[in-house]
C-alpha cells in the first residue's frame, strides 16, 4: 500500500517534484507558497535525485531560469502567488513562444496589488485568458486537495512534454497551507542524458556532428514564417481542446441547477449541494479541472438540461465569463463571489443560490 | 610568382572558421559583432566542444547570434540571458555555457540577472558587447553611453542631469566574490582581436574548472548608431570609449 | 461522524502542532482529516489558530465558520471563537490565560489547567498535549494507540524519546481536564 | 626569411566596410569601384604586396577573406 | 483655424503629451513605438513646458515611475509594445490596486515571446481582461488613426483622473507608424501646484499640519477591508461601464450582417462594408472605441437584428469572446483575422465573410 | 528627590518624537525597523520638512511604514522604490523624497532599480535596512545573508556552491558616479543610533543640494529570522554582521 | 480621385522623405493622406519602402497590396513591385539601379534618370526629388504651389535654401521623365 | 555637576525585547514579572540609579520611553 503523509498542498507540491523526477526548480519567496521552496531546501534532493534547487533573485529571473532549464530538455518548474506571476508573464509568453514545457505553479492571494496574502481565485483571467502578450494558452489545471496537488505537478509535465507548452498550476491559498492525507506514488528517476535526447530530440544539449544545430527562440520577423508558427500554435490548442479536458460532476445527471467552481470553491460547492439536496432541490456541480482547456461540451450540453447555473468562484467574476460562452444563451448563468481572502460558506451558497433562481 | 600560385589550400594561413555558418550576417557593414562571433567560432572549434556548447543570445542586434555560429543556441528575453544561462549550466554541468548580450540588454533591463549570476559564481562565460548604444532599435541611448554622446534619445548630446552618468558595469562585477575572470578587450585591429580571442579561451578554459563566472567585455561599434563610417567609428571608439573603458584585464582569480 | 475543531491561542503554544497530532491521530485510525492554519506575518507575535476536521466521510469544505469543538488558549481567542460554537457543542479552554471566563449556557464547557501538566512533567513543552488530552478525554473518538502512532508519524525519528513524554502528558491531560458546565 | 601573400575574397559577401584596408600593414586593399549584388563596393586586392599577414582577415566582420602565404 | 500637421502616430503621441500638459513621461525603447520617447526628446518640453521626460532602465522601471509620478497627482504616461507591456503586469495592478490615474500607450507586435515587430493585435485579453493578477480592469481605448492617437491622450487622462485607474490606449503597428494629417487643438497648460491639490486632494504632495497622511497603497491584509476594497472597484467599473461606452458605427441601421472590429482592423473592414454594400448586401461594422467598457448593450441589440456578426482582429480571435458574450446566442458569431504582422486586405475580408455566411 | 517629582514637562530630555503616530507598530520585539523610523522621524521633525517630505515603503516587514510616520507615503512594489522616488522627485524638486528598503527588496529583486537610480544621481535618500534575511516572508535568505547563515531556505547554512555569496550592494554602489553620500552604520547602541541620525539627516541634507543620491545602509537585526532573543541578535550582529558589513562612511563627495 | 502608391528603394535613397513631401504636398490641396512605411531592423542594409495614398476622401484602410503607381529604385524593389500594380497603372523607375527591365504590358512604364539630375545640380540629396518630378509629371494632380509649400512644411525653416533646390529638382525631374510604354 | 534621572515607560506599548536594559549604563531597568494585556513582561525601573542618558529610549524599538532629568 502505498504510503498515506499529513502534509500542505505547498509541501505536497515538493515532494511531488523530488519523487517524480524532476531536474530542477527555479523560485523566489513570497507568501502564501514559500513552503515549496523551502521543503526542497530541507530536503535536498541533490544529493539523492539530483534536482538543482535555486532560489533566484525574482520571479523574473526565475521564469527564465525556467526557460533556460525546459531548452535543455529538463523537467523543469518555479512555483509563486499572484504578483509575482504577474512579474512572469513576459517568460511565460516566451515560453510558449518558444514552445517549452514546464510547469508553473500559482498558489493565488488577493488582488490587486499588493493586496492581501489570504486566499482567492482573482487570477483566472490572467492565467487562463492572456497575462502575457500574444497569442498563447497555458494548459491551466486546477487542484482542489493536497493530493491534486501531489499528482498534478506529474500530470502537468506530461501535458507540458505532450504539447510543449507552459502548464500553470493554479491552486490558491486554501490549497497550498491546507494539510491533508496525501499518498505517496513510487517513485519516478529523473530522466537519463539518453532519454532526454529521445523524448526532446528539440532541446539544446550541444551539438553534435550529426544534426542540426538545435535553436529555441520565439522569434520571426518575418510575417509569414510568424502567421504560420501562430497557426501551428492555433492548431495545437485545438489538439488540447479535443484531447485533454478533464472535470468532475457531481450530482449532474439529474441535475436541475447547476454549480459551476474550481480548485477549493468547488469542494465548497460541493457541500452546498448536499445541503440543496436535502431540501429536494436537485443539484449538480461540475467542477472543471482543466480551465484551458475548459469543459464546454459539457456545460453547453447541461445548459440545455438545467433551469440555470451559477459559477461560484473567489473572484468578482471571472470564469463565468466562460461559463456563459459555454451556456450560449440557453440558460440564465449567475455568479456568486467572495474576494480579498473571505471565503464563502456552503450555507453562504445556498442562500445566494435561492436569491438568484428566487426560491421559497 | 603569381597569385594564384600562391592560392593552395596547403598555402592557407586564415579561414573562416568553420563553425560560422554560411548565412550572410544581418549586420551592419563594419559592425563587431560579427568579428566576435568569429572568435567566438574559433575557440569552440579550437576546443572541440561545439557538442558540448550551449550558447545564449539576448534581445538586440545580436538576437540572431544563432543564424552565424554552428552550435546549440537558446534565445532570451531582453535582459534575462544570465538567468537561462545559470539553469542551463546548473542542469547540466558537463556543459559550456555562454551568454552574448549587448549593453542595453546586459546593463540595463537585465542588470538584476547579471549581478547575481556573477554574486552566485555560476560557472558560465559571459561576452559583453559594449558598443554605448542600442544598435537594434535605431540608435537610443544605453547605459553605457558616453557623456555629451548624442542617440536617438539624447539627440543633443547625454547630459548627466537629465539622463545620468555612463555605467562602467563591468568594474562593479570585478567586485563580486562569485567572479573568476573579469577582462575588457576590443577587437579593431588585428593584434585586439587576437588579445579578444585569448580573452574569451581563458573564459571557456576557467568555466570548466568551476570556478566561478568570466566576463569578458568588448567595447565595439556601433557605426549605423553613431552615424559614422565603420573606420571613423573605430577611430573614435580608441579616442573616446578607451578613455572611459580602459581595455585591459580587471580581474582573474588565477593569477 | 465528523468534527470540525478550531485549536486557537498564542504563537508559542503549540497551537498548530497540536492540529497537527490530532490529524495525524485520526488518519491512523482510517478517519479523513482537513489541517487548516491562519497563516502570514500578521501572526507576528498574535494569535495562532488551525482547523481541524475529522470524518469518517471524504471532507468537502475544509473552511468552516461553526465549530464542534473550540480550543482556547488566549483571551483573545476566546472573544473570537465562543460565539462560533454550534449550539451543543463543546468549548475547551485553559484559564490561566484568560480574563474572561466563557458565557454560553447552549454549550459544554470545560477547562484544563495544562500548565500544571507541563510543570508536573518538568517540560514546558508538551504543553499542548495535555491539552489535547483533556480534548480527548471528553471527546473519546480516538483509540489511545492511534494517537500514538499519530505522535510517532508527526515526531522525527530521531526525537523517539519525546513519543512517550508526550504520551504522559496527554494522560495526565485526560486526567486534569474538568467538566464545569454541561449542555443539556 | 621572407613571405609572399595573398588573400581571397568572397566580394558577394562582402560589404565594403574599409576595415580590412584600415588594418593592411601594407596598404594592399582597396575598394571596387563597381558594387556587388548587395549595392556594396567590395575590398579587392589594390598591389603585391601581401605579406599573407591575415590582419586583414582577422579583423573582417564578416570573415569573407581568406589568407594565403608561402615562403620566398 | 487648427493647425493641421503630417504626423505619425507616435509622434503625435508625444506632440499630444507636450501639447495637454502632461507632467511626465517614463518609457523604455522598443519597436514600433520608440519614436514616443525619441520625438519627445527631440522636442524637449522640459525647456518649455516642464514636463519630465526619462529613459527608464527597463519597462519594470517605466512603470513603477508611472506609479511614483501619479501618486503625486501628476500627469504621467508611458508607451510600450507587447513584450514591454507584459513586463508591466504586475506594475499595472498596482496601479489599479492603488487607485492611480495614469496612461499607457501600447503599440502592439506580434507574439507571443519576441515574436515579430510587425503590426498585430494579439494584446486584446492581456490588456482588456487582465495581464496582471486581482480583479482590476484597465480603461482600454482603441485609436485608429494619427488624429486618434493625439486625441485619446487627453480624453485618457480625463478618464484616468475621473476614475482613478489606469486607461491603456491600445495601439497597433500602424497606426503608431502611419502618417496622417493631425489637427492640433490649442495648448493645455500643466496643471499648477493649487489645482493639483484641488484635482488630487488624495496625492502624496507633502503632509501639511491641517490634513491626514495621504497613503498611496494597494495593501489590506484584513480580508474584510480588502474585500470592501474589491467591491469599492468593481462599483467604480460598474460606473465606467454605465457612462464611458463609446463606439462608432458604420452603415449599422439597417444592417443584415455586422462586422465588429477596432483599431487599424475597423478601417479595413470599412473598406469591406463599401465593397459588400457595392454588390447590395447590407453589410454594417461596430467599431468599439473604448475595448473596456465593451459596447456590450448596442451589440446585444444589434444581434437581434442581423443575420450574423463577425469579429475581425489581427489575432487568433480575442475580442471575438466579447463580441460571442454580447450576442447570447441571438445570432452566430463569426471570426476572421490575421497574425504575425500579416494584414488583411478589404477584399479578403469580403471573401472570408461570404464564406462564412455561405453567400454566392 | 522622588521620580514622580523628576517626571514634569520641563524636565523632559527624551520622548517619542511628534512625527512617529500612536499606531502600535506590528514588529517583533526589538526589530531594528522600530529604532531606524524613529530616527527617520526626528531627523523630518528637526528639519522642518514634514510638508514637504515623501517617503516610498517598499515590500517587506516595512511596507506599513506608512503607519508610523506621519508623512505622505507611497507603497512600491516589491523592489521598486527608487523607480516610484525617480519620479515623484524629478516630478516634485522641491520635495524631499526617501525610500525606505529591506535588503531582499533593494539588493535582491530590486537590483537594477537602486544601481539605475544611483547611476542617474537622483537627488534622493535610500535607507537601506540589511537584516541579512527576508524577514516578512518568514525567514529565507536574502543576498546580503551571510556564509553559513541558517535560514528558511539555507536550513543547513548558506553554501557558496548551492546559494551563491553574500552580496555586499552599498560598496559597489560608491562606484557609480550618481552617488553622493554612501555609508554603513547601525542602531544597536545608543551612540551607533546617534550617528545613524546624523547619517540619515547628512543624507536629507544632501539631497536638497542637487548632487546625487545618498545611501544609509542600516546593518540590523531581524531576531525572529535569525531565531535569537533581540538582546542575542544585536550581539550576533556585531560579532558577525559587522565583520562582512563594517560600519563607517564610505563616500562622501562634500569631503 | 484616389492615388495608392508604392515607393521603394535602398534605405538612403531618399524613399521615405519622398514619400512624405508627396504627403504634405497632397494635404496642401486640401486632400486626404496615408503615409505607411516599413519599419524595423530587416530594413538595416536592405530596402526601404513607403506606401502613400492620396484621396479626395477620407482614407479608410491604409493597407493596399495592390497599387495604382509603383516607384521603383532598386532591383530587389523591381522583383517585389513590379506585379502589384494594378492593370493600368503607372510603373516609373530609376534604370541605374535595375538589372532585370519591367516586363508587364497591362501597364504604363516610364523612366526617370534621376542620378543624372542630381549630378546636374551638384547635389546628390536631391535624388529623390528628381524622382518625385517624374512621378508628378505623369500624374499631374498636385499644383506646383502646393508641392511647394508641402517642401516648406517637410523642411525645417533653418535649411529654408534646400526649398529652392529641391523644387529645381522636382522641375528636372518632371523635365527628363520618359515614357516607355503605354497601357491602353 | 551631577544629574538625576527618570524613566517614564507605557508598558502597555513595550514588547519586552530588553534592548533598552542591554544599552542602560547603570543597569536601570528590568522585565517586570507580570505581562501587559499583549502578553509580553515590560520594562520597568529596577532602582535609583538613573541619569537620564536617554540611551534606553534611543534603542527603545517601540519608542515607549520617555526620559527625564534635573540637574541635583
Ligand atoms: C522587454 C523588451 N523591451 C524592449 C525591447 C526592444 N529592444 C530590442 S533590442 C533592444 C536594445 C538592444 O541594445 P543592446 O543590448 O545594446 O544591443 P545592440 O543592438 O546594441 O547590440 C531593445 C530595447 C524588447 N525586445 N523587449
Ligand atoms: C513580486 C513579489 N515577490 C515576492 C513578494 C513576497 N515578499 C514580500 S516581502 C519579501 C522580502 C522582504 O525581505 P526584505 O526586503 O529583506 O525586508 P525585511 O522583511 O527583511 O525587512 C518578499 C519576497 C512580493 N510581495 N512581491
Ligand atoms: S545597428 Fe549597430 S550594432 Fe546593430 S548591426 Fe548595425 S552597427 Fe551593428
Ligand atoms: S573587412 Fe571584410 S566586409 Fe569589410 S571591406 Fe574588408 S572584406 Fe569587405
Ligand atoms: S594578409 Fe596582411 S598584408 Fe595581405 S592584404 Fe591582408 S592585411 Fe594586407
Ligand atoms: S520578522 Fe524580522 S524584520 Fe520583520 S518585524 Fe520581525 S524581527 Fe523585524
Ligand atoms: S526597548 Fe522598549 S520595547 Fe524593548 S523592553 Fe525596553 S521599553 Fe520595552
Ligand atoms: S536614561 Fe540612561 S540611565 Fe536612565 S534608565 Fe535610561 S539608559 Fe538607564
Ligand atoms: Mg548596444
Ligand atoms: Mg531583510
Amino acid at each position: 500500500m502505498a504510503e498515506k503523509i499529513l502534509m500542505k498542498g505547498n509541501e505536497a507540491i515538493a515532494f511531488s517534484a523530488i519523487r517524480n523526477g524532476v531536474d530542477g526548480y527555479f523560485g523566489y519567496p513570497i507568501t502564501p507558497q514559500s513552503e515549496v521552496m523551502e521543503t526542497l531546501m530541507k530536503e535536498k534532493p541533490w544529493e539523492t535525485t539530483g534536482m538543482v534547487v535555486l532560489q533566484a533573485e525574482s520571479e523574473l529571473s526565475s521564469i527564465n531560469m525556467v526557460y533556460g532549464g525546459a531548452s535543455c530538455g529538463k523537467k523543469v518548474m518555479t512555483s509563486s502567488s499572484s504578483p509575482g506571476i504577474s512579474l512572469m508573464c513576459e517568460g511565460i509568453s516566451y515560453i510558449a513562444g518558444a514552445e517549452l514545457p514546464c510547469v508553473i505553479v500559482d498558489v493565488m492571494r488577493g488582488g490587486p496589488g499588493l493586496g492581501t496574502i489570504q486566499p482567492s481565485q482573482s487570477d483566472y483571467f490572467q492565467t487562463v485568458k492572456g497575462g502575457g502578450h500574444g497569442d498563447y494558452h497555458s494548459i491551466v489545471i486546477a487542484p482542489a486537495s493536497a493530493q491534486d496537488m501531489y499528482d498534478f505537478v506529474d500530470w502537468g509535465f506530461d501535458l507540458a512534454f505532450k504539447y510543449r507548452t507552459p502548464v500553470i498550476v493554479l491552486a490558491d491559498g486554501i490549497i497550498g497551507q491546507l494539510m491533508e492525507k496525501v499518498e505517496l506514488h513510487p517513485m519516478k528517476p529523473r530522466r537519463t542524458a539518453e532519454e532526454i535526447l529521445r523524448d526532446a530530440p528539440w532541446a539544446t544539449t550541444g551539438k553534435p556532428a550529426g544534426r542540426e544545430r538545435n535553436v529555441i527562440t520565439s522569434l520571426s520577423l518575418d510575417a509569414d514564417t510568424q502567421e504560420a508558427f501562430n497557426q501551428k500554435l492555433l492548431a495545437k490548442y485545438e489538439a488540447i481542446k479535443a484531447n485533454e479536458v478533464k472535470f468532475s460532476e457531481y450530482l449532474t445527471s439529474d441535475a436541475e441547477y447547476l454549480f459551476v467552481a474550481f480548485g477549493c470553491s468547488s469542494r465548497i460547492c460541493e457541500a452546498a449541494v448536499d445541503i440543496l439536496r436535502e431540501e429536494g432541490i436537485k443539484a449538480g456541480l461540475i467542477r472543471p479541472i482543466t480551465l484551458f482547456p475548459f469543459p464546454e461540451k459539457e456545460l453547453n450540453r447541461l445548459a440545455g438540461q438545467v433551469k440555470s447555473m451559477m459559477s461560484i468562484e473567489l473572484s468578482l467574476g471571472q470564469m463565468v465569463e466562460d461559463v456563459r460562452l459555454a451556456a450560449d444563451g440557453q440558460c440564465p448563468v449567475g455568479f456568486y463571489g467572495r474576494q480579498g481572502g473571505n471565503i464563502f460558506t456552503p450555507e453562504e451558497i445556498v442562500e445566494e443560490f435561492k436569491k438568484f433562481n428566487k426560491l421559497s | 610568382m603569381e597569385n594564384l600560385d600562391i592560392m593552395k589550400p596547403e598555402n592557407i594561413v586564415y579561414k573562416k572558421p568553420a563553425l560560422l555558418t554560411d548565412n550572410i550576417m544581418h549586420y551592419c557593414p563594419g559592425c563587431s559583432h560579427g568579428t566576435v562571433h568569429k572568435l567566438i567560432a574559433e575557440v569552440i572549434e579550437e576546443m572541440g566542444i561545439q557538442d558540448r556548447t550551449i550558447g545564449v543570445s539576448p534581445v538586440g542586434c545580436s538576437v540572431f547570434a544563432y543564424n552565424y555560429i554552428d552550435i546549440d543556441w537558446q534565445e532570451a528575453a531582453h535582459g534575462r540571458a544570465p538567468a537561462l544561462a545559470t539553469a542551463a549550466k546548473r542542469l547540466c554541468p558537463d556543459k559550456y555555457v555562454f551568454t552574448y548580450q549587448g549593453d542595453g540588454d546586459l546593463a540595463s533591463i537585465g542588470t538584476a540577472e547579471i549581478i547575481h549570476a556573477c554574486s552566485r559564481g555560476e560557472n558560465i562565460v559571459v561576452i559583453f558587447i559594449n558598443n554605448g548604444i542600442y544598435g537594434m532599435t535605431g540608435g537610443q541611448m544605453a547605459p553605457t553611453t558616453l557623456l555629451g554622446m548624442k542617440t536617438s534619445t539624447t539627440p543633443y548630446g547625454r547630459d548627466p542631469k537629465l539622463n545620468g552618468f555612463p555605467l562602467k558595469i563591468t568594474e562593479m562585477l570585478a567586485a563580486l566574490d562569485g567572479t573568476a575572470y573579469i577582462t575588457r578587450q576590443s577587437v579593431h585591429t588585428a593584434a585586439a582581436a587576437r588579445k579578444a580571442k585569448n580573452a574569451i579561451r581563458k573564459g571557456f578554459e576557467y568555466s570548466a574548472k568551476n570556478i566561478g563566472l568570466s566576463f569578458i567585455e568588448i567595447v565595439s561599434t556601433c557605426n549605423s548608431g553613431w552615424k559614422l563610417s565603420p573606420v571613423e567609428a573605430n577611430k573614435w571608439m580608441t579616442e573616446h570609449m578607451f578613455a572611459k573603458y580602459p581595455v585591459g584585464d580587471i580581474k582573474d582569480v588565477l593569477k | 461522524m465528523k468534527e470540525e475543531i478550531i485549536i486557537a491561542g498564542f504563537g508559542g503554544q503549540g497551537v498548530l502542532s497540536m492540529g497537527k497530532i490530532l490529524a495525524y491521530s485520526a488518519i491512523m485510525q482510517d478517519l479523513e482529516v482537513t489541517w487548516m492554519p491562519s497563516y502570514g506575518p500578521e501572526m507576528r507575535g498574535g494569535t495562532a489558530n488551525v482547523c481541524v476536521i475529522v470524518s469518517d466521510r471524504k471532507i468537502s469544505s475544509p473552511i468552516i465558520t461553526k465549530y464542534d469543538t473550540a480550543v482556547i488558549l488566549n483571551q483573545q481567542s476566546m472573544d473570537k471563537f465562543e460565539e462560533k460554537v454550534k449550539p451543543g457543542g463543546l468549548l475547551l479552554y485553559d484559564p490561566s490565560g484568560i480574563t474572561r471566563k466563557p458565557e454560553r449556557t447552549d454549550i459544554t464547557i470545560c477547562s484544563i489547567d495544562a500548565i500544571e501538566v507541563a510543570a508536573e512533567l518538568g517540560n514546558a513543552k508538551v504543553y499542548n498535549m495535555a491539552v489535547l488530552g483533556g480534548y480527548l478525554k471528553i471527546k473519546p473518538y480516538l483509540k489511545m494507540e492511534n494517537v500514538v502512532k499519530g505522535l510517532e508519524k508527526s515526531i522525527p525519528a530521531r526525537y523517539s524519546d519525546l513519543v512517550q513524554k508526550n504520551r504522559e502528558a496527554i494522560e495526565k491531560g485526560m486526567e486534569k481536564v474538568k467538566i464545569l458546565f454541561e449542555s443539556k | 626569411m621572407a613571405f609572399k601573400g595573398t588573400i581571397e575574397i568572397d566580394t558577394q559577401r562582402c560589404k565594403g566596410c574599409s576595415v580590412c584596408i584600415e588594418n593592411c600593414p601594407n596598404k594592399c586593399i582597396r575598394l571596387s569601384k563597381s558594387v556587388n549584388s548587395k549595392g556594396y563596393r567590395f575590398a579587392e586586392l589594390a598591389n603585391d604586396g601581401c605579406i599573407g599577414c591575415a590582419s586583414c582577415a582577422i579583423v573582417c566582420p564578416d570573415s569573407v577573406i581568406t589568407v594565403y602565404r608561402t615562403k620566398i
